[in-house]
């Protein structure tokens, strides 16, 4: 369904979703963070793209999965903790950080659903904004599946044509969101479709950033375990997680005891977010360390991403939106290390 | 509780026998759960144990699953949860959920010979599928065990060990010298080579230290097994159990869902990441 | 704010003064307010800030670092170190927001039972006025 | 002005001879020219190095790292790694010489001077350019930046682009070196607290209120920590275990392990380990402003290390980096150390 939106209807729009928790990209210091608004009276002109990537919504720094007590006489005693259900709806979602949402689903929702991250996803009500400029330098979503005008993981997608947007309502809880607000929304003409594409058009154009032919990256990396590659380049790294807390798709965590009391017993257990890059991440408790040096952890990280995934669910598990390449304190490039690695083919 | 994979079920802690001593003890915990639920698993799977307030620890099931009345687990203190759980007492209760993994592919081993071959604490996983095997005995073809440590007192299983040997040629080593030990002095991989298994129609099962398994495998391949003969399981820090915490992989395997079991026809495959 | 509340303080009292010191208190039997908790350590040089701020952290309405006076240290010196460590942790806290009235450090040697009771009674009529310390506090 | 052929030649020349086992220094990296840190172990790549103004990175970290990397093989190589080392880069060595984790024939350095400029804030280049990416950012005259972009040159005044440590830094040249390039021009930033100062005149419920806004962004990704030389600790106190590990050490040392903070990003927990990072930088750390430049939230770390910066100086004239000889800031103390906050 397309249907066309004033932008000076955007606000009396969102008036109408008061049932829900609206979220909209709002400044923090020098970035942008989805926060909580209470209205939205426009999205922001000169919005780019969001710090922490949208997975913060389905996949929290911290879920508490249930309590537990032990108060002697009972015995011990474990409370589940499901997510308040609370329907969520995040405006200004750029198309990679959506996508990210629909790869973790394959993850999360496929086999043993992870009924926390189920829960929180039915609970999320995607309006995506399409990318016209491009927000970052660093973007190449175009390399890896998506686009600025990507559809995939949202319910609604918004496309600034002007003075109004164009809407593509893509899943039936895009249509609840519209109905709730049915009177602002108009029929689309010609023109706009027309306006839409154009700027699609120009959007694919913008491109400075591309991993060529990274669909057979799995092919090439599958020789390249061994290769110094990793090492040359994880020299500088700083085992930190920005890379991947950043990234929309990585979604490694942690599972953890917190005590609120140690006699009684009282606590809960929370699942926290972790990364491969930290040293510790696969250390046994012997001290035995599988992937014991940075070369190993950048390997991984690429690898995950390019190939393994690929392996199991036939998709890149990276979405372009350059996060990890803008972020990079010093320096280390994906796509400038995957587009290298195709020298070393054969 | 079942649609959520986090939440473990309360078990009772029904006995716990001390297996070594010393400075890297072994116990035996066995367990039922308190709702009196059964505990479906195969052999070789594991299962996630909790300590509430400690944390979890992923553990292989010692016990067969034809065993109705209790899970065993044994199990090597190591670090946080291992340290409680050796502290607590028969009636405690903990945390099980699971279980977790493939497990052994008993069903594609009808009517072979079945080798045993485990180190350490490495005989625990093995421990399940040979006491199902020896249950259901006219399933499968001459069963034989080899299993060491470094001394004596580091073997786990002492007891049924030493019954174990009226039944099936059971060859024990420890890996030096002790006064009054009578069987193999030296590692395991050694007491293989000594005693040459016949690779026809047999299955080698193997667990142990990562080096044991490799030399292992290195022996019994020059006997003559091939890799689709050799059977082994990986170990590598879990928290989920479903893999989707991330840390348990080689390549695009977790172990925690895909493993612990590999023929060494598919892990020679795998990065050797474990 | 509560100020009902009757403010719990940690005291990290150095084993050979200032733990002496509120034993003295207790065989003079001096009467001082109820609220402490005394951890005795070997020296107030061995009390590091992660003491202090975990006991912040783990719900301590005050910390108090008690060591011997400059000169009679057992270990020669060890109060002259937690001095420096301890004024850097004096200026740090209030610079975070921390009201300055719950972070104190004192001398006491074993002979003063009574300053020793005046401290705690001092101490506590300041933190009293300030209510529960839920800054740092963990609450999950 | 630094030559920087110069410290090519002397790089290649180390390499060449076998001197060092590498040359840790800067090279371009992938996107917009902006230089990332770089091991260099073949003479000839020595042409890459360079020294302009987006050289951030404390070199320092690398040596800490090296040590650690050597100290893990079997034969180690024991000849000295080679460092390009701006003025706090040298504090960093000198703070790690003072602590004898490492020894001065460790190391050999490269000392480049910031002369009358320092390195640039990107954020601020980035909002000066109004989203164009700059082709080369180097030094001009006068310590001013000159940035090129679609090939224009522009001019920017040093206050307007350059990282507020450059701007607050006193140390603008190399204070420990083997080989020196370009020239000694003494700064004296004018004031360079003023933002402590500006904070500590807030009221406390507004610096409680500024504190845990900043604290509320952490994610915990460490950073911070992993970018600073100063925080090689192998166990520290927000890990969940400890990296020292060895296989003799039994399950109880393991288990015993106490748990300070917890893993989970609450408020009260980025308090603590932000708390007791600060503190254990006290007289270490040298403001070379990294741990707050690589902060993905941007959360102001730098306002807590500099007002300890400036408590070691007022309480105890101490400054951090200066000599390595020295003892350090709370490894002594002095008869008159101020103790009127003692009751």
């Amino acid at each position: 369904m397309e249907k066309i939106l004033k932008k000076s209807d955007l606000g009396k729009w969102v008036g109408k979703l008061s049932a829900f928790d609206c979220y909209a990209p709002t400044k923090e210091n020098d970035h942008w963070e989805f926060n909580q608004v209470t209205y939205l009276d426009s999205l922001p002109e000169d919005y780019t793209q969001v710090n922490v990537p949208l997975k913060k919504v389905v996949l929290p720094n911290r879920e508490v999965l249930f309590n537990f007590e032990d108060n002697r006489n009972g015995g011990p005693h474990i409370q589940e903790v499901l997510p308040e259900e609370k329907e969520v709806v995040v405006f200004g979602v750029r198309g990679c950080d959506a996508r990210g949402v629909a790869l973790l689903s394959k993850i999360f929702s496929e086999s043993s659903p992870d009924i926390y991250f189920e829960r929180r996803k039915n609970q999320l009500y995607v309006v995506g904004l399409s990318c016209y400029p491009l927000p970052g330098d660093n973007c190449f979503c175009l390399s890896v599946g998506g686009g600025p005008f990507s559809t995939q993981g949202m319910d609604i997608l918004l496309s600034d044509i002007g003075r109004k947007y164009f809407v593509e309502v893509l899943t039936p809880k895009g249509e609840k969101l519209v109905e709730l607000g049915w009177e602002f929304f108009a029929e689309p003409n010609d023109q706009d479709r027309q306006d839409r594409l154009r700027r699609e058009k120009k959007a694919q154009e913008m491109f400075n950033l591309e991993i060529h032919e990274a669909e057979k990256k799995a092919g090439v990396l599958h020789h390249l375990f061994e290769d110094k590659i990793w090492k040359t380049e994880s020299f500088r790294c700083l085992k930190c997680g920005i890379c991947t807390y950043l990234c929309p798709t990585c979604h490694c965590f942690d599972i953890a005891d917190e005590l609120a009391s140690p006699v009684p017993l009282q606590g809960k257990r929370v699942r926290v977010w972790d990364t491969c890059q930290f040293p510790d991440f696969t250390m046994h408790s012997s001290g035995h360390n599988p992937r014991p040096d940075k070369s190993s952890r950048l390997r991984q990280r690429i690898m995950h991403k390019f190939l393994y995934f690929v392996e199991t669910y036939g998709e890149i598990m990276c979405t372009g939106c350059g996060r990890c390449v803008s972020k990079c304190p010093v320096g280390i490039d994906i796509v400038n290390i995957l587009n290298r690695v195709e020298s070393h083919e054969g | 509780m079942k649609d959520n994979p986090y939440l473990p079920q309360l078990a009772r802690i029904v006995t716990i026998k001390e297996e070594v001593g010393g400075s890297r003890p072994i116990k035996s915990f066995r367990m039922q759960l308190l709702n009196g639920h059964r505990f479906d698993f195969k052999c070789g799977q594991c299962a996630m144990i909790s300590v509430l307030g400690k944390g979890e620890s992923m553990i292989s099931i010692s016990s067969s699953p034809l065993e109705r009345d209790y899970l065993q687990f044994s199990v090597l203190k190591m670090g946080r949860v291992t340290s409680a759980l050796h502290e607590m007492e028969q009636g405690s209760i903990v945390g099980l959920r699971g279980p977790y993994g493939n497990g052994f592919p008993l069903e594609q081993w009808t009517g072979k010979n079945l080798i045993f071959i485990g180190g350490g604490i490495g005989l625990a996983p093995i421990w399940s599928v040979l006491q199902t095997a020896l249950r259901q005995q006219n399933d499968y073809g001459q069963l034989s065990l080899f299993y060491g440590a470094r001394t004596s007192s580091d073997l786990v299983f002492k007891d049924e060990l030493r019954k174990l040997k009226d039944t099936l040629p059971v060859y024990l080593s420890i890996d030096v010298e002790e006064p009054g030990w009578t069987e193999f002095v030296g590692f395991v991989p050694q007491n293989v080579a000594d005693k040459k298994p016949s690779p026809d129609n047999a299955i080698a099962i193997t667990c142990g230290p990562p080096i044991m398994i490799k030399f292992v495998i290195k022996t019994i391949q020059e006997l003559g097994f091939q890799d689709n003969q050799i059977y082994t399981t990986v170990e590598n820090k879990m928290k989920c159990g479903i893999g989707k915490c991330g840390r348990c992989n080689i390549g695009p395997h977790y172990i925690c869902k895909d493993g612990p079991v590999y023929s060494w026809a598919k892990l020679k495959t795998l990065p050797q990441e474990y | 704010m509560n100020k009902d509340h009757e403010p719990r303080i940690v005291a990290f009292l150095c084993k050979w003064c200032s733990s002496a010191g509120s034993d003295m208190a207790g065989v003079s039997r001096l009467e001082y307010p109820p609220n402490v908790i005394p951890i005795t350590v070997m020296c107030s040089g061995s009390v590091s800030p992660i003491y202090i701020l975990s006991a912040f952290n783990l719900g301590a309405d005050g910390v108090l670092v008690s060591g011997c006076h400059p000169g009679d240290c057992h270990y020669i010196k060890g109060n002259m170190y937690a001095r420096r460590r301890m004024a850097l942790l004096k200026e740090l806290l209030p610079y975070l927001g921390l009201e300055p009235e719950r972070f104190q450090m004192s001398w006491v040697s074993a002979a003063e039972g009574v300053k020793f009771t005046q401290i705690i009674k001092d101490f506590v009529a300041q933190l009293k006025p300030l209510g529960p310390q839920t800054y740092l506090r963990r609450s999950l | 002005m630094v030559k920087i052929s110069d410290v090519r030649q002397e790089a290649k020349r180390l390499l060449e001879k076998g001197k060092v086992r590498g040359v840790v220094g800067y090279v371009p990296g992938t996107r917009g020219g902006w230089a990332i840190p770089y091991l260099i172990q073949e003479a000839e790549r020595a042409e890459q190095l360079v020294w302009d103004p987006t050289c951030v990175h404390n070199l320092a970290l690398f040596v800490v790292e090296e040590k650690k990397e050597q100290a893990k093989q079997k034969e180690p190589d024991k000849r000295p790694l080679a460092v390009m080392v701006k003025g706090c880069d040298s504090r960093a060595i000198n703070v790690l010489l003072q602590e004898k984790f490492i020894n001065r024939e460790e190391v050999v350095l490269l000392g480049v001077s910031c002369e009358n400029s320092g390195v640039v804030d990107r954020r601020k280049i980035t909002h000066l350019l109004h989203g164009q990416q700059a082709g080369e950012i180097r030094f001009g005259d006068n310590g001013n930046i000159v940035v090129v972009v679609n090939s224009e040159r522009r001019i920017f005044d040093p206050q307007e682009v350059l990282a507020d440590r450059c701007l607050e830094c006193q140390y603008n040249f190399p204070v420990v070196f083997d080989y020196f390039y370009g020239e000694k021009i003494k700064k004296t930033p004018p004031a360079p607290y003023a933002q402590v100062e500006k904070l500590e005149s807030f009221s406390l419920e507004k610096r409680r209120q500024f504190w845990e806004e900043e604290m509320a962004r952490c994610l915990r990704c460490y950073a911070c920590r992993s970018v600073c030389p100063m925080c090689y600790c192998a166990e520290c106190v927000v890990d969940p275990i400890s990296f020292a590990v060895e296989p003799t050490t039994t399950a109880e040392e393991k288990a015993k392990k106490i748990k300070w903070i917890e893993k989970s990003p609450l408020l009260s927990e980025n308090f603590v380990y932000h708390l007791v990072r600060a503190i254990h930088l006290a007289g270490r750390c040298v403001d070379c402003g990294e741990c707050e430049r690589v902060c993905p939230e941007g959360i102001s770390i730098r306002l807590l290390n500099k007002k300890l910066e400036r408590e070691a100086l007022r309480l105890f004239n101490y400054v951090a980096g200066t000599d390595s000889q020295a003892p350090s800031l709370l490894s002594t103390f002095q008869e008159t150390d101020p103790e009127d906050f003692i009751w």
